[in-house]
């Protein structure tokens, strides 16, 4: 069985900074020395930033930075409904629900050597806190951010300090097809450990495909509706292949939010 | 002032206080312990256990609704061997009763889940989910009076443990269906489990959830249950354990007004892991505020009050 | 892109759009006319009326909860008399259906009233509310066989014009009522009225309704409403007008993907009361970034699709 | 029957301050200009500054200040619930859903000569636009303002600019009593046409009490919870005297809020 991190907290943190990252793109920056003190990359926080019961559960959003000194942390979402247009609208000195950190932190090799990072949309997000890890423990990073046109294209330069390189890929100019190419040319010529990816499912089940044909970890971010984050509402649910046969569901706020691509299913 | 007085009876089962878990909520109260002392509560209740190991539904299993939530979870279950060995030495060790939720397919079911649980000891009592909405066929027994019956006299005849009947809300008649569990053996009674519900995508056209239909719960359900537990606990003489929307010390006291026994904090655990020791908090200020020495004197206030004339 | 067709059929009954306000959220369009053009509307739906002039229940007769609201108002009324000389006049000159709702206390005032306003002529249709939880005596005729099979006879009898039977959430299985309102000869269904509910007010210790229960509506109630919809129109062939926390465009949408031919705005008039032009705007947009050119097309595709196998 | 006012609209008006008047109240004054062209004193508006379903209904509140140049009202409300703590928690810019102007404007004599003001809490607020009207009709206003403590006497010193007089009464200080006794006062000596009283049915009562023995016409705002403000709903009822025996059912949004004390039962 897989070990439960016993360090997640619930605290009122205060909103540092809200800056728009693109169309529909937000940067919150919250203070929360609790939360921050004891996350690590690949997990994530349960928000809550209204005090009323309309929305009622809180939105799980992966850790975009982790600035332990100052006892922040920042995530980078999309206003998609209802609450993350609530989220949107809030203003420094608010007040912010934490809950977290929740998840299983990305188990690292001691020394990775060279990672793969494939964010799309948001999903570039996570990105950052495991190049920041990657070269804390002496591996590079290769970033590879995909969107659907130039101007949804994220942190792109806020990424480049953590990364060997950073190419970017947008569908208006055929993305699919170059950042396959481009994820081939990296597996053969740099030796990958691993690649993460966060974002989409074509994303995925392509990089788990090459993943079986080459010789790195793949991993992804999985985007499951959850209620508590904690384990206890069992909703989160994403099929994992069994030892055996078949399949069983594993809770991705447990598990995951990150996955082995050799044991979850793309769907 | 002095410290007021929550411990609650309900029939043979004393409890400190009269806030619990909601089945289903709180796992077996592991997660929760990070957050606050669980031995606080006034009882600890499992996610209903069934017989066998189960996956449960195929996902989506949540969504979320105006003030509630749909769910689909279709009880993922250990099974009864995992539960007697993990989880309920953890909840026969908290200070506090340990009420074991289990569920069956099948009359046989419940009834040999009764006899190991029984058997096992520690057990305070046994709450029987007779009211999931989301098994694959979608039967719930407590919609059906000779179902229910059926699965109640096969509990009844199995042990004498305290025997809790949840109740199910999508009935014409929910004080018959109290009356019907009264009489087949329940000692007490839950009011009560989700209402059927469902959520369709219209960019997809399809349902949202896996199996299509789903259990609303949350604080949009709340006036319909107090409506029930008001009723029942009029016409019945069962102690009631309220459940539904239940999120604060406000809500909690309105049910007691309404003449529950005891509360269960469902989906609040999930948006504030703290409701759970807030809802206790909140019953002993109003006491505090208001008066009553001994929470019992709340129970039922709202209609004692009404029947002697307003 | 062409402009989609938004008109319904509703067995006889054309619609030019399938929205209309639900009975006793809209008066009968008055107050409403400030705001925007009701010829826009599907249909107008009056509060029900009953035979004699009434003052309805004591205060207070609403109250707020959770995404949705407690009414009790205990249907006050003009009477039939004051009805045709002034409320029918003003419905019958807008340039949509007039559906007139009715409501009486046995089946004997249904049928009369069901007879005068046969006479009265301009009436496109009548929706029975046989479903109104705030009685005196609490008796919803929705929720018994007998005595719904008895006022749909008696209505039956006396008109040939559409009728229109609102039915009552507060049921075990809806698909049975539905069933029994088509035996019975109702054209279409109105699914629902409110779910019963109460509140108490923790500080006076008291029910804050003056008559204890009333009927909860509003957002919180629409996953519930969904499913019987979805139900209901699998089930039997009657056209069905669905009601229940509909506030938006993309509610409607909803319902009519679980097979709904019209559905009614309720609650949703009282916060917005622009929510029925913007619900009819709601729709048209729909159509426009997706596909079909008449609305027909998705009544029940959430169920047509899912039946052909997903 | 009465004659309905056919001015009320739906707009989006904008919060142009929101200052606190005292221990849980605050003054909001919003940009509403079409609202406010029509509105008259003892109307009222409904508020909704949240884009939420919870709370689902609107709230009502009072004019407190209509001030036609700058297209503004004002209302003074206190904290009680969410409704409330939402719109005190709103900033100037912030939108705010007005619907009105609602309920019937106060019917004044041509000419009032005197006219008597009793508030009580943030029922005080109204006083100032009928306080205004009478000025501007040439009349003189008495105010009596009540309130449980001192800190609760709400806007007093704005309240004098338009009053002949005005007194203050705390409950700490026998407030009861001695505003009961200047109330008499002010009847025998000012030869009041009206008295208005706002926010205590206790008040009200004494009002209606003086009413029927001496010569002026008594006038509660009444307080019922409200759905729709505009007549739809049926819920906002007040017992009415009929015109043989009995009460029948009038509707507070409609015929009132304001309703003279010789026909409104106090309860
Ligand atoms: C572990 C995890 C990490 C995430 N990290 C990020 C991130 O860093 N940045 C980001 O932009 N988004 C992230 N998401 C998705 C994000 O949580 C949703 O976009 C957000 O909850 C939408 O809320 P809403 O109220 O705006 O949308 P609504 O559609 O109104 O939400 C309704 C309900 O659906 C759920 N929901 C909606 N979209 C999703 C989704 N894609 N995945 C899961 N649940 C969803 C909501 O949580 C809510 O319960 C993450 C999701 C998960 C599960
Ligand atoms: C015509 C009218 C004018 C009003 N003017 C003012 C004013 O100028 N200043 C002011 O401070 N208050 C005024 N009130 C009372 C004010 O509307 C309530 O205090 C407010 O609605 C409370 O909302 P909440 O969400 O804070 O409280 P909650 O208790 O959460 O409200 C729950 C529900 O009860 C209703 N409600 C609560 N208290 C009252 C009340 N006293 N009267 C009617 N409904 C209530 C709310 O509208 C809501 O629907 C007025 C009420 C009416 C009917
Ligand atoms: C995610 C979820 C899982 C649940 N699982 C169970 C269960 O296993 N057994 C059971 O008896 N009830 C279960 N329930 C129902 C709750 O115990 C409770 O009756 C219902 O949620 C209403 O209470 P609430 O509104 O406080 O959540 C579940 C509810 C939810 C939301
Ligand atoms: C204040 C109020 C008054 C109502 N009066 C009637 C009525 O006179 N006749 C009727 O058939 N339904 C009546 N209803 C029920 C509504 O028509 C509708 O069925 C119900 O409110 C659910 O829809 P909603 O959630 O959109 O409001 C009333 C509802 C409310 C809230
Ligand atoms: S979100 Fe509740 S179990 Fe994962
Ligand atoms: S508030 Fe709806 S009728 Fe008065």
């Amino acid at each position: 069985m897989f070990l439960h991190c016993f360090w997640a907290m619930l605290i009122t943190g205060t909103i540092l900074d809200l800056r728009p990252a693109g169309p529909e793109y937000f940067v919150l920056r919250a203070h929360a020395p609790q939360v921050v003190q004891h996350a690590a990359p690949g997990q994530f926080v349960m928000l809550q930033g209204w005090g009323e019961q309309d929305p009622l559960l809180r939105r799980p959003f992966d850790f975009h930075r982790l600035d332990r000194e100052a006892g922040a942390f920042e995530v980078l979402f999309k206003v998609k409904g209802h609450g993350t247009a609530m989220i949107s609208r809030l203003r420094p000195g608010d007040p912010l629900s934490v809950l977290g950190p929740l998840g299983r932190p990305i188990p690292f090799h001691e020394a990775p050597k060279a990672v793969g990072l494939i964010g799309r949309g948001s999903g570039v997000s996570p990105m950052f806190t495991i190049a920041e890890e990657v070269r804390r423990r002496g591996g590079r990073s290769y970033a590879l951010v995909s969107a659907r046109s130039p101007d949804r294209l994220l942190c792109v330069d806020e990424l480049r300090p953590f990364c060997q390189a950073v190419w970017t890929f947008t569908d208006d100019a055929g993305g699919g097809a170059a950042l396959r190419q481009a994820l081939e040319t990296l597996v053969r010529d740099e030796a990958l450990d691993a690649v993460f990816t966060c974002g989409s499912n074509r994303l995925a089940s392509l990089v788990a495909q090459l993943g079986q044909e080459g010789h790195f970890a793949g991993y992804a971010f999985m985007d499951a509706p959850m209620a508590c984050g904690v384990g206890t509402c069992k909703g989160c649910v994403c099929r994992v292949r069994r030892d055996g046969a078949g399949y069983r569901y594993a809770l991705a706020c447990l598990e995951g939010p990150v996955f082995p691509l050799s044991e979850v299913l793309i769907e | 002032m002095n410290e007021p007085d929550l411990s609650v009876s309900l029939g043979r089962l004393r409890l400190k206080n009269p806030v619990m878990p909601a089945s289903g909520t709180f796992n077996f109260g592991k997660e929760y312990a990070e957050y606050f002392d669980l031995n606080q509560m006034g009882a600890v209740v499992n996610k209903s256990v069934m017989l066998q190991p189960r996956q449960g539904n195929a996902p989506p299993r949540i969504v979320e609704t105006p003030c509630g939530m749909l769910s689909s979870i279709g009880l993922p279950s250990q099974g009864i061997e995992e539960f007697l060995t993990v989880q309920l030495p953890f909840m026969r060790a908290l200070e506090c009763a340990a009420i074991v939720s289990v569920s069956g397919t099948s009359a046989e079911e419940f009834g040999e889940l009764v006899s190991v649980l029984d058997r096992a000891g520690g057990v305070d009592a046994l709450e029987l989910n007779l009211s999931c909405p989301n098994f694959v066929d979608k039967v719930i027994f407590a919609t059906d009076c000779g179902l229910m019956a059926e699965v109640l006299q096969e509990c009844r005849r199995r042990t004498s443990l305290p025997l809790i009947a949840k109740l199910s809300p999508n009935v014409t008649d929910i004080v018959q269906m109290a009356r019907l569990a009264e009489k087949h053996g329940a000692d007490m009674l839950c009011a009560v489990n989700t209402f059927t519900g469902m959520a369709i995508d219209v960019r997809t056209r399809r349902p949202v959830l896996g199996t299509v239909t789903g259990g609303l719960s949350g604080p949009a359900i709340k006036p319909i249950v107090l409506r029930m537990v008001w009723q029942i606990t009029q016409a019945v003489g069962l102690p009631v354990i309220a459940c539904g929307g239940i999120s604060n010390g406000t809500d909690a006291v309105e049910f007691l007004l309404a003449g529950a026994a005891a509360v269960q904090v469902g989906t609040a655990n999930f948006i504030n892991p703290l409701a759970i020791p807030e809802t206790i908090a909140g019953i002993r200020q109003y006491m505090l505020d208001s008066g009553p020495h001994s929470v019992t004197e709340i129970i039922g206030a709202a209609w004692r009050r009404s029947a002697a004339g307003r």
